[in-house]
């Protein structure tokens, strides 16, 4: 049933659906190089890099879209791509 | 005590503002609109009433500003005529899709062009489709009484739906009369807070209002406010009956009201302020002995169908008056939507008053002359010059 | 830890890969937080992210129409202060009113709206998310689309070489309604973008922020070069970094050298038909700029 | 123009009025250019501010110099008030207790006395000359 005036009361709840199915290419992050710079956290328009419990970042393959801001910007080279084989 | 107070159609309005105790106000001038947002301006800068007043720099962000404030949960007011509320027709459709129980007064003006400041119906009939509930009101005591039981109507949980209270302009909004002014108090215990449960913008609760309608689910929201309309009209009806029980004063029953209607074979049909002028003229013909009726529309959306078939299935010479023209059918619309219901019977429609054109007692006694003698549904323009 | 971790811009979003309306909203809520009310103006964001039944927003949000984000904002600014003064509601928070529109509906069709809203001193923050074209109906110039750049309904012609009007300088005409703050900002630059949010939001009264972010689809590069075009810009001098606080202008970045405008240019989709003289005639526009605000 | 209509009774008639019982007019160089006796019913009357006595409408005629009145107690010549009080003088269809009332209903402080006070000039001079 349609809420009324379609009012979404649920917030947030677009993380049902998943773009991770849009990607054609996969970052993947190599948590040795890293140095914790936080660009590929701050500039992923999906929030999909996040730092884990060990303080390492991870990338949530749900909802990246692999647009590879991340690889572009980090500044060891800590991101590499691979292509997507679906 | 009541206070009687001799004072304008828009002065009503502003009153009426006052007591409903409005939290939010944005408005912008227009003729003959002003002197309403004038007053509530002297309200709240003299501190009687307390209320933001966003002075906006357009009619349509006098709209926008009170879908904000309602879309945060405030009792939120706006006046506006003609361009005005023509320039914020796209934001009337957002307002009741929203299910914003916003409360307008429409101070009825013509449409340019020419550019023309007197009354006629064809500003606020062009919102007919808004999702607006429509009141047209026939005196000062009717705008002020019907302002209040506009909030009771929009805010009740079976409606959540905006009113625009139309008054005729200048022959309302500019007259005085005497004015009943109920007791503050008895207002607000009338009323109630404005306490949404549905819309309200607020950190402790994060919801996402006017997302985008797919189509999978936009045609829902039209069905639910064509059934909000349609609830409406039995809260319309307690709502003036609530009234009248509280403050000894009611309008027909809401939707309609009968005048003469028992006797007469010959039925005028009506909106606003011009009622009282065929009320005069059934007065007059009765003396002579001549029954004539008059139905008025008060609630013009929604429509009341069913009270207008049960109250004119005797009736034999239909005449409907319009203030407002559907250009290419050559009708008005209440004439257009009076023969839609009335199928079997003869319903002739009369165009009247635009822009201002004064309806004299005659041009109510030429519309009967011509409905009784008319053999078929026929339109006459009254009062055009030679 | 150098950026807050909450994130109140959920992802699952439909903005393009590499879209950096997204990274405005993320950037900005990190900073607004909890207790704030975004009112958007129909547009790529707004589209985007609110497909019923669906929201990426974890705060209270509402879209009414394309040219009105200030004036709603005005009522939902206004309805706060009475609710809290007539009825002690949020009596234990200061709610942050943000509008944000893209340049459309900022600079063409909302710039009434919004001049109204800024020059009656609400306690707002208008965000425009500056993009340079109509991204949302399919890249048509507005008066953010920059000097010469192709769009839909600017193309490169043979006659007409791409847009052939400057870009409109909202910062300065918001800067002119003599409001408290204003500020230029680019999503390159985080940092810069998010103290900017932090200041603007200390400040009572209306604040504006000009914030350029490059669009994959709409400018034509790759989706991972959104972040370095943006720094392009900065660098190049194209999108200079400032701020006006209380009438006192202050270039919150200087680049080094300025980069030549060429660099900038010659990644973008849109700029593709310029000649070298164009890039010079772009450059020296540049250049007179520069000299102005002293970069 | 505008026009009123007085009655114990709800007015509901809203067209303008063409047959007046009483023209009132405020300027009198109106009456150069004006026919302000159209429509006004035969036993009609016309109460006009003027400083002449010796005008013949053709009709009842009232006159009183409501400009100096106005003068004398505004200090401008908004004749308005006086007016009022001088139409009740004439026509007793409405008390001078109510016309000071709405008067002072309208008009806030000093501005609503002295107007009320311009109203009640005019109405005494009206009795006094017309009875």
């Amino acid at each position: 049933m349609v809420t009324i005036a379609a009012i979404i009361y649920e917030p947030g709840n677009s993380i049902k659906n998943k773009t991770g199915s849009w990607r054609t290419f996969r970052p993947i992050l190599d948590n040795e190089k890293c140095v914790k710079c936080e660009n590929c956290y701050i500039f992923c328009p999906e929030g999909a890099i996040q730092e884990d419990e060990n303080g390492n970042f991870k990338i949530d393959y749900d909802y990246c879209k692999g647009c590879l801001i991340c690889m572009n910007e980090c500044p060891v080279n800590a991101i590499t791509k691979v292509r997507e084989e679906k | 005590m009541c206070e009687v107070k001799v004072i304008t159609g828009t002065s009503a309005a502003a009153e009426a503002a006052k007591l409903a105790d409005v939290d939010v106000i944005a408005a912008y001038p227009i003729t003959p609109q002003t002197t309403c947002v004038e007053k509530l301006a002297e309200f709240v800068a003299n501190g009687e009433l307390d209320a933001e007043y966003i002075k906006v720099e357009s009619e349509h962000s006098a709209m926008s500003a009170c879908i904000g404030a309602a879309a945060t949960g405030a009792r939120t007011f706006t006046a506006t005529a003609s361009q005005g509320l023509a320039l914020m027709h796209e934001m009337l459709f957002i307002a009741s899709g929203m299910r914003l129980p916003i409360v307008m007064m429409v101070a009825n003006r013509a449409l340019s062009a020419p550019i023309n400041i007197w009354n006629d119906h064809q500003d606020s009939i062009s919102e007919r489709d808004s999702g607006w509930i429509q009141i047209y009101v026939e005196d000062n005591q009717e705008t002020l009484d019907s302002i209040i039981q506009a909030y009771k109507i929009a805010e009740n949980e079976d409606v959540l739906l905006p009113v625009m209270v139309c008054l005729d302009g200048f022959i309302l909004t500019h007259t005085v009369e005497p004015v009943t002014i109920p007791k503050a108090e008895r207002v607000r215990e009338f009323l109630g807070v404005y306490e949404p449960k549905h819309a309200y913008l607020d950190p402790d609760r994060p919801v996402t209002q006017g997302p985008v309608g797919v189509p999978d689910c936009y045609m829902e929201t039209r069905k639910q406010v064509e059934e909000a309309m349609e609830r409406a009209k039995k809260v319309i009806k307690e709502v003036n009956e609530e009234f009248a029980e509280r403050f000894k004063r009611k309008y027909g029953n809401g939707l309609v009201e009968a005048y003469n209607l028992d006797k007469a074979d010959t039925v005028l049909v009506a909106m606003g302020s011009v009622c009282g002028t065929i009320k005069y003229v059934i007065d007059e013909l009765k003396k002579e002995g001549k029954e004539v009726g008059l139905l008025r529309i008060r609630t013009y959306r929604p429509f009341p169908k069913e009270d207008v078939r049960e109250l004119l299935k005797d009736a034999e010479n239909i005449a409907v008056l319009d203030k407002n023209i559907s250009f290419g059918f050559n009708k008005g619309a209440l004439g257009i939507e009076m023969a839609s219901i009335l199928k079997n019977k003869k319903v002739c429609n009369y165009i009247v008053g635009l822009g201002g054109r004064d309806i004299k007692i005659d041009d109510i006694k030429t519309i009967i002359n011509h409905v009784e003698k008319a053999e078929d549904d026929t339109t006459l323009w009254i009062g055009l010059k030679e | 830890m150098q950026f807050p971790r909450e994130e109140y811009f959920a992802p699952g979003h439909r903005g393009c890969a590499g879209c950096g309306a997204a990274i405005v909203a993320r950037l900005l809520l990190k900073v607004a937080g909890k207790n704030t009310i975004i009112s958007n103006a129909t547009g790529c964001l707004e589209v985007m992210t609110t497909p019923y039944p669906e929201t990426s927003w974890r705060v209270p949000w509402i879209h009414t129409a394309f040219e009105n984000a200030a004036a709603t904002a005005s009522g939902i600014e206004a309805a706060i202060k009475a609710l809290k003064r007539k009825r002690g509601k949020h009596a234990d928070k200061k709610i942050n009113v943000i509008a944000i529109g893209g340049d459309g509906g900022t600079a063409d069709i909302g710039f009434q709206a919004l001049s109204g809203a800024m020059e009656r001193g609400h306690d707002i923050l208008y965000i425009m998310y500056d993009n340079e074209a109509y991204m949302n109906t399919g890249i048509q110039r507005s008066s953010s689309t920059p000097f010469m750049a192709a769009t839909t309904t600017s193309p490169a012609g043979s006659k007409i070489r791409g847009e052939d009007r400057p870009k409109k300088d909202m910062t300065m005409i918001m800067a002119a309604h003599g409001i408290p703050y204003v500020a230029t900002a680019c999503i390159s630059y985080p940092e810069d973008f998010m103290r900017k949010i932090k200041k603007a939001l200390s400040i009572e009264g209306p604040k504006f922020i000009q914030v350029l972010q490059p669009c994959t689809t709409g400018w034509g590069y790759p989706p991972e070069k959104t972040i370095e075009i943006g720094r392009l810009a900065v660098e190049t001098g194209i999108f200079p970094l400032y701020e006006i606080e209380n009438g006192e202008f202050r270039i919150t970045y200087k680049p080094a050298k300025r980069k030549p405008v060429r660099e900038y240019l010659k990644m973008q989709k849109r700029y593709r038909h310029l000649t070298d003289e164009d890039i010079e005639r772009i450059q020296r526009y540049i250049d007179e700029k520069c000299k102005l605000l002293g970069l | 123009m505008a026009f009123t209509r007085i009655d114990d009774k709800k007015i509901t008639l809203r067209c303008q009025i063409y047959n007046p019982d009483y023209v009132v007019v405020q300027d009198p160089t109106l009456l150069e250019s004006v026919n302000v006796v159209e429509g006004l019913k035969e036993n009609g009357g016309i109460i006009i501010n003027t400083v002449k006595d010796d005008l013949d409408l053709g009709y009842k005629t009232y006159t009183i110099d409501a400009t100096g009145i106005a003068l004398d107690v505004l200090g401008v010549p908004i004749v308005n008030t006086a007016m009022v009080g001088a139409f009740a003088g004439v026509t007793k269809l409405v008390s001078i207790e109510s016309v000071k009332k709405a008067i002072l209903d309208t008009f806030k402080g000093k501005l609503g006395e002295k107007n009320a006070k311009a109203a009640e000039v005019a109405y005494n001079e009206m009795l006094k000359k017309y009875g």
